[in-house]
């Protein structure tokens, strides 16, 4: 797409932000400058922490008071300085003329509140049509963002809607009054691969329709190359490297941008993984069933029933890695939970050939030595409240292994394993990045010398700079120990770098399973091909695909207490790959 | 946020420093540091009660009251005046600061450790664990609570025990009601689940990982559970169930004498003020306290 | 939705059924005899012996607990051992009185709790804040009498704005509703000071903002619905703190409510009235916090009563 | 000296705390509906207003036989209740037998023991009171089977009021909400917890009575507001007297202060002893006891509201020894008294006490009086009922403070301090003889004091029942404390004799003979 005029609709310049610290004031953003063009989108890339959000909050005018402040440099648009501007002015030119989408479109709704209530309380504020249309205008902009049943949804609430549709509405939000500029942070991060294909699009959709300028904030160059004109690239809050997308991917000029596109996970140049021997697996699960009840009803009786997971069967073996993915809510972490007995299960699963079916707290326990869990969000997965090196440790005291100087020596080791300094020992988790928090749930998972490791998603909040580390840190692990994962995500990419096996799953069944390769080379299922074409391709020069989707229902795997998914099976389609026969 | 964020102490650093060091941030904090000096000296003020004094709390004096009968005003001889028997009235705030301390910190504290303790099991473990616990909560709650204080008084020798059981009965079912819901939620966190994954025993989870995430809740009923319970002390003494005349608390000297508060405002007033200062004070040791311990707040203002 | 209301209406009437059963026992162990309340001090012992037997007060407790709960079942309270007459009727002709001033104080208390703990957060660790906050604290500290008859003093006998005690017009509920919402204003400003502050940091209020709304209408329509969420929860709690503390409050303004006739009642072991008394106030804590749990929902779409 | 020409027209407000249990003649029998109750009913005897001295009621005339057993009253012409009717013989039959009724439950029953028939009917045989008979319309003859002096007084009491059936019976248990009686008063309004009204009778027997057209009872105020209230102009009579709270300054304003009638009460304030109980079975601990209360300053703790006492009888009633000098305040020699009782180092003993101010403070004050001498006490601070069953058991309560529970007189007339509360027959479980002392011969001399029938005795009787208190007072089983005075604050729109404002037998006020200043 070609820029549209000359004259910048807003002119960032020598953009400086401090924020208040105990150590005194910290400059998060030095000296940053951009212009961005009528309808160009311009994309601001950089690890976690570069200042990327701070950059969207302080043209907003929405930094944290009293915390942040801009201590210098302009921020104009069009004619008007932003910087100056006072209290009202500033509310008629948000959404009026910048709006903003949030990255997490969980919690950027009110739950309270009407999708209809919400899209039209900007409307008026703005007074861009009277309280009679707004209805109309309302619905207007559901369908613009094509959202399916667009009417129904004016009268849902947030939680009744998926991630993509909730995503949808901000942006239907941001449209509302048909701004000069949309500043979007980070808009995908929190979707599906899939959804976050559809969201793409309609961003492109929309800016090609309208000719609004988008500010994108991202940390994927995937996303970066299907989306930018231009790239800014943010480290430590200054602009390392400015240029026209192409130009960059195809030479960058900076160490920095350089370090960051080779970090950049690629679909199909993975590394070969070594086939390995035949040996008696690690693990062994057949046919395993994980139902939740839904209760109601006048003695609070079992009415219906979410069928998490449906006879899920696959081994594996010793140094192995399998990857299971598959779209939102389709039972892997479930999967996951089930092998650990977080969750009530049935069927047979057999960890270093011992059946752990019907095992008492204390049996539990020697499997949970053998088998630990990596969560998918390290934030939230340490205790904000105690010390990390107590935490680490803590394993050690539950299962009784090590005290006093040798406990210590013990999370020492642990913390230099997953290459942290021990004196680290005594911060808490706040005071990490999301990388190192990953380590240290990984150290914390190694405490006890599993064999197997279940490594939920642990890898997809994190930036791709670190998330490499980590990805390299747990295949030294598994080269030097020979440690077994079933490693769960959603991203192709990253499952083609690690996996040897990978397991397709949709509402709770396996619809392809096979080798690494195989799977991901030539999909046999049209799912498993749909999820490979959602990847972002980290290449400006590959043409955009254009698939606009609506947002659709997502199938739901509750179904009434009597009445039973119907079971798929899997037909063989190759050497060791299967799939459902479409 | 950088790995490199600012250092903090080096590990390995012992309980005992690290109780100091807390008590160091509390200081400097001004309006801790007096909610702190304020709560030291009510302490002090109750355990050297026998030398502070500047009478003898039980002395019905017969300078004590006017000719016709009315107490004295503060001043004089009588520092804050006199009680309704001629008593000294500062030597009775002086002596009640004992019971009243027990009954706001320790009374008080049962009946929060006993809803937490409720809450948070109800919630943690659910299932019918968790629904008899509520129920059995809401049937507390509904439960005329002056009815079994009668009953006790007439069947029990009146004691502070007594007292602080009673009490731990009456309060602990609103602690409970708001843990359990917290508690529902917190238990179904990350950091909660990897503990269970850990195979971690209910103990640890509860008290190490649990507990901590609910003080915050647990210090505003804590603190404003302070008042309330000097005065239900009061209410109890007067069924017979309390500390009985002529032990002065600072809950009773207020009931005995609020009636008489428009002829001599003094004796409900001072007390009155004393049981403010105290809730206050807790209050602004707990903010304090909340904020220094809550790691993610570290230094800031 | 219906079985759910139908499912808690079975359970409260289970807790109900506990509440007798409990209150019975205890007054069972209460060393005071209602015959000797009724028979008076002139009675001879035989005269006592004889009104215990009338009573029933020398069967055994099951027997006696049976009685009453069969009674009950066909709608029969009983009748006052003191005052004659039909406990129901006693307590229905107080009912509506202290149901209304209940409603009132509940008023009271949230209009100025809320609104004190809405000041508060939104000026957190300001002057503003600590002074509301010694102010809530006083609140809760201070003796209900000596707040209801300053209130009186002030504002009926030296301004003349209300009438002093009694019951029967709006400004009859004026002083005493205050002198109540008094006391929990203290509470609920604590409360709503804390949860607004939770709810102030939520990302649908930032992205409010970047809507380009008045803070008023943040305030309003974005925060303060979310903040008051937990605060539902306490006000089924709060009708139990009422029902024992009106007492006070009915007798400093002649306000003719259940809170006297119970605590006669206790006085004077007057045992169908206390059983009553009992019966109706946890009725109407355990419908409270139905009622809690049900409103909840229609504020709170995420919670589902299925 | 009652102003019977008074004008008649105008109405009262009187205030009061406490709803109004009922106003069932046979079962009212607080202090509060007491006086109520006097004004809706009539009995065949009354008394004169402001005083103790019985007069005829519905009673035209009244003979007593000269063994004193048969008694028999002729009916007033021309009387009727307040639905019409015209009252006869059989009314009062009626009435005596259905408060004697063991199903009607009547506290008063027992009052009524002298009338021949009483044991059998009150244990639920026969057919009613043998004693008594209608002998025609007019005339009913009542046979008592021991001669009583107290008789007449009994004949006065409340319990004693003349119900018709009919309403009793259409009523039934509700009758005390809607009573039908012949009083100067009808009940014209009842607001539960709010209000009652209540309306001059136009059919009353006595002419000019009552003065007032309409008195108010405004219920559910505290006594601090009913204050206020009365200064505001919006109450006539606080029914709950001064709050002790305001004593001081009421007295204090000298405009008030005009407004207050001081009198004397049938009332005495005292402790019990234990007589079953160690150590107070020992007759010296009970007499250092009696010496080591320093009433004078429980007088002033509350304001001097009472004159200290001395014995059981309060000094307004016939038989008080007014040359009896009681035990001397005297520490020292009580405590020597204790010492050589056994008991050099004092003893710990307890004393109930009824949680209602002032009685917990008045309790401090004994218990500081006792530490004097060496005696710890521990107070037990309880609610009314739970003294009351405490005292009814034989050991529990070593001491009781009967202040709030404390003696009033049912009738002018010594006898009345003595059977319930001193008496053997009160000694028993359940009964209000919380020192346990039962003298026997007292108890016979008693029998024998009440056998003296007929005006000609009455000198003789007094005498002997001052001596009866004097030697009860000889074994101490109780310390007389104080008699309470009565302080009756009005506002200036009601008027008449003082008397009428501390009647004996109406509390707070006498409300039949109070007139309306504002009335022609
Ligand atoms: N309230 C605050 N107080 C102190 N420092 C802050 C605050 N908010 C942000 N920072 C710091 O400002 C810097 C920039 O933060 P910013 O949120 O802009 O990063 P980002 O590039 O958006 O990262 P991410 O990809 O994680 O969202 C970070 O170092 C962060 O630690
Ligand atoms: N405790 C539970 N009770 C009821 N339903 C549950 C429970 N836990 C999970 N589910 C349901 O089970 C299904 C599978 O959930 P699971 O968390 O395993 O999905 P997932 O594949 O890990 O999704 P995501 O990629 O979002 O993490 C979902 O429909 C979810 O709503
Ligand atoms: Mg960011
Ligand atoms: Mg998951």
């Amino acid at each position: 797409m070609e820029p549209g005029g000359t004259c910048p609709v807003l002119s960032v310049r020598d953009l400086t932000v401090q924020v208040a610290t105990p150590d005194g004031a910290k400059t998060v953003l030095a000296g940053l400058s951009f212009d961005l063009m009528p309808g160009e989108t311009l994309c601001l890339a950089g690890e976690s922490g570069s200042g990327k959000s701070m950059t969207a909050l302080a043209i907003m005018g929405l930094l944290p008071k009293p915390m942040a402040r801009i201590t210098d440099g302009s921020v104009r648009l069009g004619e008007t300085e932003l910087t100056r501007l006072s209290d009202a002015g500033y509310r008629k030119v948000r959404t009026a003329r910048i709006a903003m989408i949030f990255q997490e479109p969980m919690t950027s709704l009110n739950p309270l509140m009407t999708v209809q209530a919400q899209i039209i309380e900007t409307l008026l504020e703005h007074g861009a049509c009277s309280r009679a249309e707004a209805p109309v205008r309302a619905l207007e902009l559901l369908t613009a963002v094509r959202l399916t049943e667009p009417q129904r949804r004016l009268r849902q609430y947030p939680h009744e809607l998926s991630g993509g549709m909730r995503q949808r509405v901000v942006i239907a939000i941001a449209l509302a009054c048909a701004p000069d500029i949309i500043i979007a942070d980070e808009p995908t991060t929190a979707l599906d691969v899939t959804v976050q294909a559809e969201i793409l699009d309609l961003l492109r959709v929309l800016q090609r329709e309208r000719g609004t300028a988008i500010l994108m904030i991202t940390h994927d160059m995937g996303v970066v190359a299907e989306m930018a004109d231009r790239v800014v690239v943010l480290r430590h809050g200054r602009a390392v490297e400015a240029a026209a997308v192409g130009a960059l991917f195809a030479a960058p000029k900076s160490d920095y941008a350089r370090e960051l596109l080779a970090a950049v996970p690629r679909l199909g140049d993975a590394p070969l993984r070594p086939a390995r021997a035949s040996e008696p697996p690690v693990l062994e699960v057949r046919d395993l069933c994980v139902r939740f009840d839904v209760k109601g009803g006048l003695l609070n009786r079992t009415i219906a029933r979410v069928h998490a997971v449906e006879g899920v069967s696959f081994d594996i073996q010793p140094g192995e890695t399998l990857a299971l993915v598959g779209e939102s809510g389709c039972g892997k972490s479930t999967i996951g939970k089930a092998l650990l007995g977080l969750v009530p299960w049935t069927g047979s699963v057999r960890v270093l050939g011992r059946e752990t079916r019907g095992l008492g707290p204390t049996g539990l326990k020697t499997v949970r030595r053998q088998l630990q869990m990596v969560f998918q969000d390290p934030g939230a997965s340490l205790d904000a409240r105690m010390t990390v090196g107590e935490q680490v440790g803590e394993p050690l005291d539950v299962h009784g292994l090590e005290s006093g100087s040798a406990r210590t020596d013990r999370i020492a080791w642990l913390f230099r394993r997953v290459g942290l300094s021990p004196d680290m020992m005594g911060r808490y988790p706040h005071e990490f990045s999301g990388g190192q928090r990953q380590r240290i749930c990984i150290a914390r998972a190694l405490a006890v010398s599993p064999r197997i490791i279940v490594a939920d998603e642990s890898v997809s909040a994190l930036d791709v700079s670190v998330q490499a580390q980590v990805l390299d840190l747990l295949q030294e692990l598994q080269d030097e120990d020979g440690l077994s994962y079933l490693f769960i995500s959603h991203d192709m990419a990253v499952i083609d770098q690690v996996a040897d096996r990978v397991m397709v799953m949709r509402l709770g069944q396996v619809v392809e399973e096979g080798t690494r390769d195989a799977v991901l080379r030539s999909p046999a299922h049209p799912y498993t091909r749909r999820l490979l074409s959602a990847v972002p391709v980290p290449d400006p020069s590959r043409a955009r695909p254009v698939r606009l989707q609506d947002a659709d229902d997502p199938q739901s795997p509750i179904l009434p207490v009597g009445q039973q998914p119907e079971r798929l099976h899997l037909a063989p389609v190759g050497d060791d790959h299967r799939a459902v026969p479409a | 946020m950088t790995p490199a964020a600012a250092d903090t102490a080096p590990p390995g650093r012992t309980r005992r420093a690290r109780v100091l060091a807390v008590l160091r941030e509390l200081l400097r904090r001004p309006r801790a540091a007096f909610g702190f000096a304020v709560i030291v000296l009510m302490v002090l003020a109750a355990v050297f009660a026998p030398l502070l004094m500047p009478h003898d709390p039980f002395e019905q004096s017969f300078d004590g009251l006017s000719l016709t009968g009315a107490p004295l005003p503060p001043g004089g001889e009588f520092p804050l005046g006199t009680d309704l028997l001629g008593r000294d009235l500062a030597s009775r705030l002086i002596l009640g600061t004992r019971t009243s301390l027990i009954i706001g910190v320790l009374a008080n504290g049962i009946a929060i450790a006993l809803g937490a303790g409720i809450g948070v099991t109800a919630g943690y473990f659910g299932g019918w664990v968790g629904a008899v616990l509520m129920r059995f909560t809401d049937l507390m709650m509904a439960f005329p609570a002056l009815l079994l204080a009668i009953v006790l008084a007439a069947i029990f020798q009146p004691s502070l025990l007594i007292v602080a059981l009673v009490i731990a009965m009456v309060n602990w079912v609103q602690m409970a009601r708001v843990i359990y819901t917290e508690t529902r939620s917190l238990a179904e966190r990350d950091f909660i689940q990897v503990q269970r994954a850990m195979g971690s025993g209910h103990l640890r989870i509860l008290f190490a990982h649990l507990l901590p995430h609910l003080s915050s809740s647990i210090m505003v009923f804590g603190t404003l559970g302070i008042s309330t319970t000097v005065l239900l002390e009061a209410t109890l003494s007067f069924l017979g169930v309390g500390v009985q005349p002529p032990t002065p608390s600072w809950g009773n000297i207020i009931f005995e004498n609020q009636t008489y508060f428009s002829t001599a405002p003094w004796l409900v007033f001072i007390p009155g003020a004393a049981i403010v200062l105290l809730a206050l004070a807790f209050n602004l040791v707990g903010d304090a306290l909340r904020d220094i311990l809550d790691p993610t707040l570290k230094g800031r203002h | 939705m219906h079985s759910y209301v139908l499912r808690r209406l079975l359970e409260s009437a289970l807790i109900l059924l506990g509440i007798t059963l409990v209150t019975f026992v205890l007054l069972y162990l209460l060393p005071a005899d209602p015959a000797r309340q009724i028979a008076g001090r002139s009675a001879t012992a035989e005269t006592v012996a004889n009104i215990r037997d009338q009573l029933g007060l020398n069967d055994p407790l099951f027997v006696q607990y049976g009685r009453y709960l069969w009674n009950l079942f066909q709608g029969d309270m009983g009748r006052s051992y003191l005052q004659r007459a039909e406990v129901s009727e006693l307590i229905a002709s107080r009912l509506p009185a202290s149901l209304l001033l209940m409603l009132a104080a509940i008023v009271t208390e949230l209009l100025i709790g809320l609104t004190i703990g809405i000041i508060a957060a939104l000026r957190r660790n300001r002057p503003v804040d600590h002074t509301l906050m010694i102010f809530s604290f006083v609140s809760i500290s201070a003796p209900q009498f000596v707040i209801g008859i300053l209130l009186l003093y002030v504002f009926a006998v030296q301004l003349g704005w209300f009438p002093i005690g009694g019951y029967g017009t709006f400004a009859h509920l004026v002083l005493p509703a205050l002198t109540l919402g008094f006391l929990g204003a203290g509470w609920y400003s604590r409360m709503m000071r804390s949860s607004m502050i939770e709810v102030l940091r939520q990302d649908f209020v930032r992205t409010a903002a970047a809507k380009g709304l008045s803070k008023g209408r943040i305030i309003l329509r974005h925060v303060l619905p979310n903040a008051i969420l937990p605060i539902i929860a306490m006000i089924g709690i709060d009708i139990g703190l009422f029902m024992s503390g009106i007492v006070v409050v009915e007798s400093v303004f002649g306000w003719p409510g259940i809170g006297q006739l119970a605590w006669q009642a206790i006085q004077r072991v007057d045992i169908p009235v206390i059983m009553g008394v009992t019966m109706v106030s946890a009725t109407a804590i355990v419908l409270g916090n139905l009622l809690a749990d049900l409103v909840a929902p229609l504020i709170d779409p995420r919670i589902k009563t299925k | 000296q009652v102003d019977e020409d008074a004008p008649q027209g105008g109405s009262m407000i009187v205030t009061y705390k406490d709803d109004v249990a009922t106003l069932d003649p046979a079962i009212g029998y607080d202090w509060q509906n007491w006086s109520m109750i006097k004004s809706l009913f009539d009995g065949l005897m009354g008394y004169e207003p402001g005083t103790t001295t019985l007069r005829n009621e519905l009673a035209a005339s009244y003979d007593i036989s000269g063994d004193g057993l048969v008694h028999t009253f002729t009916l007033k012409d021309g009387i009727s209740f307040h639905n019409g009717r015209e009252i006869t013989a059989a009314d009062v039959k009626y009435s005596l037998e259905r408060v004697t009724n063991p199903e009607t439950r009547s506290p008063g029953a027992g009052f009524f023991g002298m009338i021949d028939g009483f044991d059998t009917w009150n244990a639920g045989e026969g057919e009613g009171l043998s004693g008594i008979e209608v002998v025609n319309d007019k005339t009913v003859r009542i046979t008592l089977s021991r001669p009583d002096a107290t008789f007449g007084h009994v004949m006065a009491l409340n319990f004693a009021s003349i119900v018709p059936k009919e309403a009793v019976d259409e009523k039934g248990e509700d009758f005390g909400r809607d009573p039908v009686g012949s009083g100067a008063f009808t009940l014209a309004e009842w607001t539960p917890g709010q209000r009652l009204v209540f309306e001059r009778f136009d059919g009353y027997h006595r002419a000019g009575v009552p003065k007032l057209d309409q008195v108010t009872f405004e219920i559910g105020l505290e006594p601090t507001v009913a204050l206020l209230r009365l200064q505001q102009g919006q109450a006539d009579v606080p029914g709950d007297g001064i709050p002790p709270a305001q004593f001081l300054q009421v007295m204090n304003d000298p405009a008030q202060a005009d407004n207050v009638i001081e009198g004397g009460q049938l009332h005495t304030g005292y402790i019990t002893l234990n007589t079953e109980m160690a150590p107070f079975d020992n007759l010296d601990v009970r007499k250092a006891v009696n010496m080591a209360v320093n009433k004078d300053r429980i007088v002033r703790i509350i304001n001097g509201r009472a004159v200290p006492a001395n014995q059981p009888l309060p000094p307004t009633m016939p038989g008080y020894a007014e040359d009896y000098e009681g035990y001397p305040f005297d520490p020292e020699g009580a405590r020597q008294m204790l010492a050589d009782a056994g008991f050099p180092d004092g003893f710990t003993t307890e004393l109930y006490v009824m949680n209602v101010d002032p009685n917990p403070r008045i309790a401090q004050a004994i218990q500081q009086d006792l530490s004097e001498i060496g005696i710890t006490v521990e107070i037990r601070n309880l609610a009314q009922a739970n003294v009351i069953a405490a005292g009814g058991e034989k050991d529990q309560a070593p001491m009781i403070w009967s202040g709030g529970m404390a003696w009033i007189a049912d009738f002018p007339d010594p006898s009345n301090f003595y059977g319930p509360i001193l008496g053997c027959a009160g000694a028993v479980p359940g009964g209000w003889n919380w020192s346990w002392y039962c003298n026997e011969a007292l108890d016979a001399r008693a029998a024998e004091a009440d056998a003296m029938t007929g005006p000609e005795n009455a000198e003789a009787r007094e005498a002997a029942w001052r001596q009866i208190y004097l030697d009860v007072m000889a074994d101490a089983p109780w310390v007389p404390v104080f008699n309470e005075q009565r302080f009756t604050l009005t506002s200036d729109a009601i008027a008449g004799d003082a008397s009428l404002f501390v009647d004996p037998v109406h509390i707070p006020v006498n409300y039949d003979y109070i007139y309306s200043t504002e009335a022609e």
